[in-house]
Formats: C-alpha cells, structure tokens, sequence
C-alpha cells in the first residue's frame, strides 16, 4: 500500500515538476506546481509530517500559488513563450550537464553516504506514539524555537510592508521614473 | 677676575645685531650705522682689556676658558659653549674687531643712502659675532658655529644688493663652495670624536698622542680640506673672485681681513695635530705655494679693480698656507695681520675709489686720480708699497719671515714664493699705475671725482699708519720678536725654529726686495711708460684664470645637471613612480578583464550558483567514499 | 514504514535539479520564481525525510520556518516583479541586465 | 590614579572635531574660534606634559591602562617616554598654527573637524602602548588625510589622495599581518594572548628567520610612511597637491610616524632582526639623502622641491636610527622634532606665497625680497635651519646622527655628509630664483607678511633658534630612553655596539703647555 501511495506521490510530483519547466504559458506553470505541491503533500502525510502536510496545501497550494496567477493575470503576461529561443550561448548544455553530474552525486550519496550525523537531537524526538505530531512540532517551536519563531513574525510584517512599498503606484507629481537603458 | 667678562666679547655684537634687528629699520640711516660701529667699538676695548690682563699673567699660564652653557650633550658627546682666551685667539680677537670696528665706521659713510642701510649692519654685527665665536671658541664644534656663521653671513653680504642676479648668484656660490669644505671639517670632527670621544680643543690636543698617524693625517688633511674652502685656496678658490660683488666694506672685511683667514686660523689652532702628520704638513705647503703663484699670474691680467684684490687675497692667503706648512705658524699669524691691515686698507681705498666715480670699477677708464682724491690715492699707495714688499712697510717683514722658513724646509717651495712676490710687486704696481698714475682716460659720468667724508677716509689713514709700522710686531732679531714670543706658549717646540745663517738670511731679505722693486720697474715700463704694449702681457688665458671657472661650471651644469635631471624626470618619474603606477594600471586591468564575468544576465549568475552547488556535492561525495 | 528514506530522497533530488534547470533555461521571471518554489519544496521533503529517519522533529520545525520564509519571499519577490512589469510588460529575465560590470 | 593626562590628550582633540560637528554650517567663524581654542588647549597640555615628565626616569610614564577587548587581551595602554614625549609636543604645537595659518575659504567646519580628529589619531600614534590600539590609531590617521587633500587640494588631488591612501594602506595591511602573527606566536610560545608592546618586546621566542620577516612586515608599513627610497613617490604628489596645512602636518608629524615606529616598534620588538637587517636600511637611508638632494635640485615646483628635500632629511633619522649609538639615536629623535618645525614652516610659507601669487612654480616667482623684505628673511631663516646652519635647529640633529653613526658606521656617515653640501645646493638655489633678482609687475606686487602671519610664525622662529642654541632640556629627556633603547637592542640581539672613547671632561684645559 505505502508502496504504491509513495509511486503515484512520487510521479505526481515529479511529473508536476517538469510541468512547470515544460509549460510554454506560465498559467499552466502555475497549475503544474500545485500538481507537485500536492505530490510532496502525499510525500509528508506518507512520513508522518501531518501538520507539515496541511500547511504545505493550505499556505502553498492556497496562498501561495493564487498569488502567482493574480500576479499573471493582472499583468497579463500569460501568453505563451516560444522554448526553443535560448538568448544566453552555453546556457542550456551547461545546465543539462550539471544537472546530470548533480543527480550522480546525488545518487551517489544516497546510495553510500550514511545520514547518521553524530549530533544529538535538541528538538526532541520525532515520533512519539501517546503525542500527536502536532503536538511535538508545537512544544519545539514554542520553547526552543522560541525566537526564531518571532522573529519570522517580524519577517513576515516586514515582507507586508516591503510588498506595499513595492507594489505602490508612484505619486503622480513625482518626476517619471528614469527610463530603464536597453 | 677681569678674564670672567671674556664672554663680552661676541657678546657685543650679539647685542647690536639683536637691537638693529628689531630697531633698525627705525633707527634708520646712520643711527643704525652708529650703533654697530660702537658694538664693534666696544668688542675692541673689551678685547684690549683682555689681552692686557692676559699678559699681566706668566707666560705659561696664559689660557683661560670659560664655560658659557652646555650646548650638545649627548652621551659621551659633551659640547659646551666655552669660550678659551689665549694669545692666539686673543690676538685674532684683537684684529678682528679692530679692523672690524675701522670697517664698520667706513660702511656709515659708503652705504649711505642705500636701500638696505640697517639691513647692512645687521649682517656686519652678526658677522662680527660669527667670527668672534669662530676664534675664541674652546672647542671644534663651537668653532664651527662660527664657522658656518660667517659663511651665511658672507653670503647674505655678498648678495646684499641681491636685485642684481651677479650678486645673489656670487652669494649662493660662495655659500655652497664653503660648504665643500665644511664636509671635511665636519668629517675630521667625527674622526677626532670616533677616536678621542671629545672636541674639546684641550682634550684632543692633549690626547691627540695615541691618534695614529694615519688618522692624523686623515684629520689633518679634512681640516685642511675646511680651511681651503674658507680661505679660498685652490681647487676651492673660485667663490672668492666672484664675492667682489658685495660692496666694498664687506670685501674689505669679509673678504681680505678677517673671514678668509678663518683656515689659517684653524690650521694654526691644530698644530699639535698637524705636528703628527708631516705628509699633511707638505701638502699644506704645496697648495699654499701654488694658490700664491696662481692667483698672482691670475691677478696679472685682470681690469676689475677689485678683482685684482680678491686673487691678491688669494696669494696672499696662499703665502699664509706656506708658512703653516713650513711649521711657520708664527710667520702665518703674522702675516696674516699684516695682511689685515694692508689689505683692508687696499679695499677700502679701492671702495673709495668706486664711490668718488660713481660705482666705476673697470681700471681701464680709471687714471690721474691722484689729482681728486688725494688722500685715497696716499694711503693706497702706502698700501701698495706694504703689499709689495718693500721695507720698512708691514708686508716686508712678514713676507720675508715666511720665504725665510720655506727656505729652510723646501727649497722649491720657495722659489715659488719667491717668483710670487715678484709678481705681486708687479700686479700692485700696475693697478696703482693704471689707477692713479698715467693719463685720465675717458669717463662716463661728467662730474668730478670726489674725496670721501671724514668716516671713510678716518679708516684709511689709521690703516696706511697701522701698514707702515705693522712689521714692528715681529722684527727677525731675536730680542725683539715681540709676536713670537706672546704666541711661543701656543705653538710650542712644534714651531719651525730656522736654522741658517744670519747672513744667509740678510742675502734673502735683501735679493726679495731688490727682485720686487724690479717688478714694480717692469709695470711702470709697461703701465706708465708702455714701452710694450698691454695686451702682450695680458694674455686671454690669465684674463680668464686659466679657465678654472669655466670647467666648474661645465662640469655642474653639464654632468652634476644630467644626473639630477634623469634622476628626477626618468628614473624618479619613469621607474619608481613608475612601478607604483603601473601596480595601479595592473589592478585596474584586471578588474576590466573580470568586469566583464558581471554580465547582469541573472540566469548566468544562477548558473554559477549551481556550478558551486555542484562542485560542493562533489567535494562531500568524495568524503562520504573516503569515510 | 516500508518504504526506504533512499527513495524520498532521490524524489528529492530529482525535483530539485528540475527546478535549477528550470531557472536556468526558463526567461519568464515568474516561472523562474516557481521554479524556485520547486526547489524549496524539493528540500522540505529531504528535511522531513531526515526527520523521520533521524527521529528528530527538528527537520520538521526547519521546514516550518522555510515554509514562512517562502511566504515572505514570494510576497516580496512578486511586489518586486509587479513593480518591474510596471515599467515594461514583456520583460524577461535576459532583459532587465541594467547592474553589470 | 592620578589624571589620566594622556588619554585626555587624545580625547580633547576628538572631542573638539565633535563639537565643531555640531556647529551650525553657517557660523565659520564659531568653527574657527572651537577648532583653534580645542588645538591651544591641547598645546597647552602637551606643554604642561613636558614640564611634569621626570627626565632622569627611561620608562613610560603617565602610563594609563584599562581592558578594552578582553577576549584577545586589547587593552587601551597609553604612555609617554623621552622619544615619544616630543614628537607629541611637536604635534600638539603644529595642530593650532596648521589650523591659524592658512586661509580656508571653502567648508571651514569639515575641514576644521577632520584636522582635529587628524590631531586625535596622531597623538593616539605616539602614544599607544598596545600593538592592536597603535594600529587602530595608524588607520585612524588616514582617513582624515584622505579627505583633507581631495577635499582641500589643488588640481590633482584625487590622484594624490587616493595615491597616498592606497600607499599607506597596503603598507600597513603587512603589519597588520606582522602584528598578528607575533601576537599568535608569543600565544602559542606561552599560552597568553596579549598585544601589549611591553610584554612582546622581544624576539628571543621567535626563529630568526621569523623575527626577521615579521620585521620586514613592520618595517614596510614604516617605511613607506617614513617614506624610505625608492618607496616615496607618494609623497611629492600628496604634499603637492594637499592645501597647506595638510602639508605642513604630513610634513611635520606624519612622517613622523614611520620613523617613530621603527623605534618603538622595529627596534623594540625584533632587536635581533633590527641588527641583522640594518645595513639594508642604511643603505636606503643614505641613497634617499643623497637621491632626494639631487631630485629636489631640479624640481620647478617649490612644494615638490620641499617634498623632496623631506626625502632626504627623512633619510638622516633613518641612518641614525640604525647606527645604534646613543649620539645618533637622540639625533634621529631630535631631526623629527627639527625637520617637524622646519619643514613646517617652509610649507606654510610656501602656502603664502601661493595665496598671493596663485602659483607655485619657481620660474614664475622672482624677486620677492624687494617687496616682501620681511617675508623674505623670515623664509631665509627657516630655509637655512633646513640647510642645516649651526645655530638653528635643523643642525643640532643632522650633526648628532652623523657623528653617531660615523663611530659605528663610518662609511654611510661619510656619504650622508654629503647631502649637507647639496641640501645647501638645492635650497639656496631655490631661495636665489624665488627672492632674488629684480621683480617684474606680478611680482613687485606680492603683499608683505601680515600681522596674522608673524604671530603664526614667531612660535615657529622662536623653536627654531631656541633649540639651535639651547637643545639641552629637549637633549636630557630624550637621552635616558634611548640609553634604555640601546641597551634593549644589545640585549636582544647579543652584542656590544662600539662606542666612542669617553674622554676625560678637563674643565681647565690648557692648550699652551708644551709637551
């Protein structure tokens, strides 16, 4: 059973992920990588990250890729984009071959590398059959994650501000924006 | 004790020079004048007052120092400013500020109405102090103060009327000539202190025994090489003749009497030294004798009238030089005053001259001027007679103590003075003749010449009486060498004793002086009587002194130029500057080169992200293998 | 439990190398960003496989913080594109070159 | 504890740029009035310094020390001795007359503030105990410098300026690296960290080879600074380009800095390594003299003629600093302080002139001494000081640093002596063409010296004769440390240097007994 949830997880979300580079039009880019959110989704409920799991929907599939296609559609950049254009020389073979050599290694560390650091957990453990994962997750964050914890808060406020700022049309009686050089 | 108030002395002047620097200018024309003449004045008496209550002491214990203060103490190097009176620099002292006063009082009448009236008698004071502090000094480097004191003050004197580029040039010549030979004082200094760790005039003399005789000869020779800068001898003369351009008070003092006889000074003072080295004896000797006769043939053929002085100077000076060679100091002393006196005199009359006729300088447009200017014309010809050895004048006596003592030691050496001093009678004669004898010749300036006021012609009488009766300091008959005696304790058995015959002597004193009044026949026949016409016996090449000059100046602004001119505009420029600038243009071709990996292409950059990312994989994975 | 953390891992890694491709080849701006995203995504997974093979919950609090720090750059990220589009509509990512050398 | 006078020294020059900060842009004159009364106090405390120092004691005194970085053993370690205490009045007294002098007409607060945070960093120079404080202080020196010669400069400026910074810079990045690396090598010999001067100096715990490269790490930062041939074209084009009063500061004091630091860092903290390598810095020191005279004798701008003659007079301290004898080494000390003074001046005059005639190439000056007699004597004055004149300052260091070093060094002393002949050359030429000879128009016009101008010059005047005649105070408080220096350097390197013979002091001596 595992075995079969992890092999259509494991397709979805990789076939999502080529999804999203393939697409010519950048809507259906969009809809690819919910495909692979959902993927990796199935991956966490699969390893027992439940909370992760709905977040990773919730915040990413719900938030954060709604933003990108309000972002698409009120630009109107949603035309397709011809692929086989590459303006950049070496651009494309380089990023083939890295990214064969990248899988090796990868392959290759997983298949002899052992994960076992040394380092002893300061977070607790990770499964505790009386203690839902919830739970465990909560109690690090909230005692030894404490600070980090606020000062994401912090982040967050100040990504809200940055974004206004960003996204605020110019006042009109300010001289026009110096015109970008071609 | 009378000798406590010896720092009086330079002290005088000092003052007067303070004072006219502040109020000078205030004071104004001829109240400045006054007030340096009675500085100087002043120094006199107190040297006076000195000398009479050093000769009231035993011969022997006559040497006094005196500490002022400490001036570098350093160590094992413990300068002090003292002051050491004995006869010798008593005796220096005592003609200094004579002459410098008699000087001081002519100046009040020949600067007036020039510009630089007070500006004058600041430099003549600070002068005075310079060379006061040079004679009485107790040790080397206080000397040397005085040294290199009257050497600036030379030079602001002889660039005094420094609008004329002549003069300013003269005036830095004269400076960085000078400075030639301060190298070898300041290098025999180090030699002394190296070896005997002191400068004390007392100490080194006293200790001057262990010295080797290579380092005495060493210390002797620089020393010496310092005295040929300062008494303008040869190779070092050129300065000299050019320092005519300062006016004439200052030739007169500067320039003939006083600081110019600063080395035969300082030779004389390091006699013990120079007692160990007889090879630096010889050499003294020789350049003296052959300064002499070079700067007579020299003096031969010039028309500037004080030119033919300042080679007479030089001769002269190389007859000092003789003398000390020969182990004559005391000749050297004596002719040196003598010198003082007649030469001052020359100066001052020839300043006379200059200034009946309007800054006239050129003989050849001189003549007769016997009819205008009486007293000039009397007093220069006692001068002349004085110089050119003719007894009983002042110049005879000494000149003839000094051939007599060549005669001993180096015959050769003395017939070069000999042939010099028939050359000077010559040279002398041709100026008084051209001068004041013969026709009056074409002037420029319509008015008349005229005779000084009383301040000048005041000097030049007490000098034409102090030429004439000069010789009686040191007459050569045993009971009365009155000089001989007073120096006899600074000099000691290291003085020459002559031993030829008297008759021998009586031969010499009378073939000079018959040889030199046949010198002074040969000018008249030529300047009065022109039996042979001038310019056969003035050729170009003693016009030009042998074209010493010529050579110097060649060689500094042809090589010593080329070298400072690559050094600062090839090499300076072109290498050194050059490596630190072509390290600059290297960075910042560098950077040009590797500007161009910033592309602004953001995909190019993630590429090099990657290829990192790659490349650490990789370096983990051969860690894995290897663990 | 069944299946080996080997296999989570190589998913992981396969999606992240797409996604670098992704932002290598893509010009699109918006695409790069979700590509991007994938990547981020493709390590969360890896964290919460480590997690489990690990029994640490830490890998878990890890990807709770990239996931809000993701949050935060992707508001960012698109104010800064929305504010780029602005001037010029067909930009892609070859042409807004503007800081070289 | 008693007042802490030194760190006061630092702090009031610091304090004074923070207030003239604070200053309204529009109020030049308030500026002015802070700048220079903060510049006369610490002159006064210099001053005050000098009278209390006790001149018989070799040691640091007024020593005053507190942690400042604990972890790596900082501490903030200041002290005075003989050869330090008058660099520092030195630096203390230029300060208000560099500040007095010159006429700045262009952004008087900014300029005022960074000549006293200038001041700030030069004092914190000589003072510093601690290797780390000492180079905070040397980096502190530049930046300031940097922005008075591209901000006050004449027209190459910014080549100059970034020239000299970038210099500097690379010089000092070396002995950062030799600072490091001895404080990391005295940690592993014995298990302390520490930066203190005291503590490190010696080089008996390192290999040879080691102390001599941390000694060539040192010696190029100093050098540079000082600045040695072939390492000083830096110089010429920062003293010619900066306004006057950098001039006469870098002149004056910042020079100064290489050639104190070869003392108290060079010779302190690597004795062996100093012994060892001296003959190649001798040599430099006696080519700048002689190179630095026969460059400056053709040069037609008088602040690069000045500059080069820096070179060479630069090149006597260096020699005397590596001639090991007490005479030569208190020479070297006093030559700062002289050629501080000297050279001071003769860029402040300089700087008048160009004031009046807007130029500072000789060919265009001629005849000044007509209309300006007194600018004229005044300028002949400090120039033959510079010359070397007995009786002036200038003369009391070069003859002690050449009598020295012949006791020891007897050849480079001989061919150092030559550069006093030159040093007349160059100068007195320079002097002949700029005030002698007629002037024509442009030049009859040129303004005497103004009321202002003497007041700024009469301290100067009054230094230069005061310890050409009477350098006996200065002399006795210098001696003791350089004695200690000496028998420092002797101690760690192993040797005797030779000395002149002590003679007897006769008190009487009569030079007329006979044998």
């Amino acid at each position: 059973m595992d075995i079969v949830v992890f092999a259509v997880a494991s397709v979805v979300a990789v076939g999502g992920a080529l999804g999203v580079v393939l697409s010519r039009n950048p809507v259906h880019s969009a809809l690819m990588l919910v495909m692979t959110l959902f993927g990796v989704a199935v991956l966490f409920v699969e390893q027992e990250a439940h909370f992760l799991a709905a977040v990773q929907v919730i915040v990413y599939a719900g938030a954060i890729v709604v933003l990108f296609l309000f972002v698409i559609m009120l630009l109107g950049v949603d035309r397709s984009e011809d692929l086989r254009i590459e303006t950049l020389r070496a651009q494309r073979p380089l990023a083939g071959a890295l990214a064969l050599v990248a899988v090796l290694e990868m392959v290759l560390l997983v298949r002899y590398g052992g994960w076992v650091t040394g380092g002893a957990s300061i977070a607790g453990p990770g499964r505790d059959p009386n203690v839902p994962n919830v739970e465990l997750l909560a109690r690090s964050i909230f005692s030894r994650y404490l600070l980090a914890f606020e000062a994401t808060s912090v982040l967050l406020v100040i990504a809200v501000v940055g974004a206004v700022v960003l996204a605020r049309r110019p006042p009109p009686m300010a001289s026009p924006p110096p015109e970008e050089q071609p | 004790m009378v000798l406590d108030a010896a720092w009086l002395i330079p002290a005088l002047p000092l003052t007067g020079f303070v004072l006219l620097l502040v109020f000078g200018r205030r004071l104004g024309d001829p109240w400045a004048g006054w007030l340096a003449t009675a500085m100087t004045t002043a120094a006199f008496v107190v040297s006076i007052v000195m000398f009479a209550s050093l000769f009231g002491r035993a011969a022997d214990h006559r040497s006094f120092t005196q500490a002022l203060f400490t001036w570098l103490p350093v160590g094992g190097l413990q300068v002090k400013a003292g002051l050491l009176l004995d006869p010798l620099s008593i005796t220096m002292a005592l003609f200094i500020t004579g002459v410098g006063a008699l000087i001081h009082l002519y100046s009040i009448g020949y600067m007036r109405g020039d510009e630089g009236y007070a500006r004058f008698f600041v430099y003549l004071n600070l002068f005075a102090f310079s060379m006061l502090v040079l004679v009485l000094a107790d040790n080397f480097l206080f000397s040397f103060l005085g040294w290199e004191g009257v050497g600036a003050c030379s030079y602001f004197l002889i660039s005094f009327w420094f609008e004329r580029d002549t003069a300013a040039s003269a005036g830095k010549k004269a400076f960085v000539t000078n400075r030639v030979g301060d190298f070898g004082f300041l290098i025999a200094m180090f030699l002394m202190f190296s070896a005997l760790g002191s400068l004390q005039y007392g100490v080194v003399f006293a200790g001057a025994g262990v010295l080797t005789k290579t380092t005495a000869t060493a210390i002797s020779l620089l020393l010496f090489l310092g005295a040929v800068g300062k008494s303008a001898q040869l190779p070092l003369y050129v300065w000299l003749p050019d320092a005519m351009e300062g006016p004439t008070p200052v030739s007169a003092l500067i320039h003939a009497a006083t600081m110019v006889t600063a080395g035969v000074y300082l030779m004389c003072r390091v006699n013990p030294i120079l007692q160990l080295a007889p090879g630096a004896l010889t050499v003294i000797a020789t350049v003296g004798a052959l300064t002499a006769l070079f700067a007579a043939t020299v003096a031969c053929a010039q028309n500037d009238i004080k030119r033919v002085l300042a080679y007479s100077t030089i001769s002269q000076l190389g007859y000092m030089f003789l003398a000390v060679g020969s182990g004559a100091y005391v000749a050297a002393v004596f002719h040196m005053v003598t010198h003082a006196f007649f030469k001052a005199l020359l100066f001052l009359g020839a300043g006379s001259v200059i200034h009946g006729l309007h800054d006239e300088q050129d003989m050849k447009r001189m003549g007769n001027l016997r009819r205008y200017l009486p007293i000039t014309s009397a007093t220069f010809i006692v001068g002349w007679l004085a110089i050119a050895g003719i007894p009983p004048f002042a110049g005879f006596w000494s000149k003839d103590e000094i051939l007599a003592n060549a005669f001993d030691t180096n015959k050769l050496l003395w017939l070069i003075g000999l042939v010099t001093a028939v050359l000077t009678a010559y040279y002398m004669s041709r100026q008084v003749f051209m001068v004041f004898y013969g026709e009056a010749r074409e002037r420029e300036h319509g008015s008349e010449p005229h005779e000084a006021p009383w301040t000048m012609t005041l000097p030049l009488v007490t000098l034409a009486g102090l030429s004439v009766v000069g010789g009686l300091l040191n007459l050569p008959w045993r009971s009365v060498e009155t000089l001989r005696k007073w120096l006899e304790p600074v000099f000691g058995s290291r003085l020459h004793a002559l031993d030829v015959p008297a008759g021998t002597l009586w031969g010499l004193a009378i073939g000079t002086a018959v040889l030199c009044v046949a010198g002074i026949g040969i000018a008249g026949a030529v300047y009065l009587r022109h039996r042979i016409p001038e310019d056969r016996v003035e050729p170009v090449v003693l016009r030009r002194a042998w074209y010493v000059d010529r050579a110097y100046a060649a060689l500094i602004d042809g090589p010593g130029r080329l070298l400072s001119t690559w050094s600062a505009y090839v090499f300076d420029l072109k290498v050194v500057d050059g490596a630190v600038n072509g390290a600059g243009a290297l960075v910042r071709g560098a950077g040009d080169r590797l500007r161009r990996v910033q592309t602004g292409y953001v995909r190019n950059y993630a590429l090099g992200v990657v290829v990192g990312a790659v490349l650490v994989l990789g370096w983990i994975v051969t860690r894995v293998q290897l663990s | 439990m069944s299946i080996d953390a080997a296999w989570y891992l190589a998913v992981g890694g396969i999606i992240f190398t797409i996604g670098a491709i992704g932002v290598l080849v893509r010009r699109n701006v918006l695409v790069m960003f979700m590509c991007v995203e994938l990547m981020l995504n493709a390590v969360n997974l890896t964290f919460v496989t480590f997690a489990r093979q690990l029994n640490d919950i830490g890998g878990q609090v890890v990807v709770f913080f990239v996931l809000v720090v993701a949050a935060a750059e992707v508001v960012v990220g698109l104010g800064i594109i929305v504010s780029i589009f602005r001037r010029r509509a067909e930009a892609t990512a070859d042409d807004i070159s503007m800081l070289r050398g | 504890m008693s007042f802490p006078y030194l760190t006061t020294l630092i702090v009031l020059p610091a304090a004074g740029a923070l207030a003239v900060a604070l200053v309204p842009r529009r109020r030049p004159e308030l500026v002015r009035v802070i700048g220079l009364a903060t510049a006369v106090a610490v002159a006064a405390l210099s001053i005050f310094l000098v009278v209390k120092f006790e001149k018989s004691d070799a040691g640091f005194q007024f020593v005053s020390q507190h942690e400042w970085i604990r972890s790596f053993g900082v501490s903030w370690k200041l002290g005075v001795d003989g050869i330090s205490l008058f660099l520092i009045a030195l630096t203390a007294v230029l300060f208000p007359i560099a500040l007095a002098g010159p006429l700045v007409h262009r952004d008087v607060k900014a300029y005022t503030a960074w000549l006293l945070v200038l001041e700030a960093g030069c004092l914190g120079v000589f003072l510093a105990l601690d290797l780390f404080l000492f180079f905070v202080f040397w980096e502190v020196v530049l930046v300031p410098m940097y922005f008075l010669i591209g901000g006050w400069g004449y027209e190459r400026r910014v080549y100059a300026a970034v020239k000299f910074f970038i210099y500097t810079m690379a010089g000092s990045a070396l002995m950062l690296v030799g600072i490091l690396a001895l404080a990391f090598l005295h940690q592993a010999k014995t298990g302390n960290l520490t930066f203190d001067l005291v503590t490190l100096a010696n080089d008996k715990f390192l290999a040879a080879s080691t102390a001599q490269w941390l000694f060539l790490a040192f010696a190029a930062s100093f050098a540079i600074k000082v600045p040695l041939f072939p390492l000083h074209t830096w110089l010429p084009d920062a003293h010619t380009e900066a306004p006057t009063a950098g001039s006469v500061i870098l002149a004056g004091v910042l020079l100064k800095l290489g050639t104190y630091g070869f003392l108290r860092f060079g010779l302190f903290l690597f004795p062996r390594a100093a012994v060892d390598l001296a003959p190649w810095f001798l040599v430099l020191a006696v080519i700048g003299i002689i190179y630095g005279a026969l460059v400056a004798t053709v040069q037609k701008d008088l602040k690069r003629l000045i500059a080069y003659s820096s070179v060479a007079h630069l090149g006597f301290i260096v020699l005397g600093t590596f001639a090991f004898t007490t005479q030569a080494l208190t020479g070297g000390v006093i030559q700062m302080v002289n050629h501080g003074i000297s050279t001071g001046a003769l860029f402040l005059l300089v700087g008048w002139v160009y004031e009046r005639r807007h130029t500072r190439q000789i060919a265009e000056l001629r005849g000044l001494a007509k209309p300006a007699p007194v600018f004229a004597g005044v300028f002949m004055v400090v120039m033959l000081s510079s010359v070397g004149l007995p009786g002036l300052n200038g003369f009391v260091g070069e003859f002690l640093v050449l009598i020295g070093s012949f006791v020891t060094r007897r050849w480079y002393a001989v061919v150092a002596t030559s550069g006093v002949i030159l040093a007349a050359v160059y100068l007195l030429w320079a002097y002949q063409r700029v005030f002698h000879g007629a002037p024509d128009a442009a030049n009859s016009a040129f303004p005497e010296m103004t009321w202002r101008e003497r007041a700024v010059m009469v301290p100067l005047l009054g230094l230069i004769v005061f310890l050409g005649v009477y350098p006996k105070p200065v002399l006795e408080r210098i001696q003791p440390s350089v004695d200690n220096l000496i028998a420092h350097v002797e101690r760690g390197a192993n040797t005797q240097f030779r000395e002149a013979p002590r003679a007897p002091q006769v008190a009487e001596a009569r030079t007329g007994s006979r044998p």
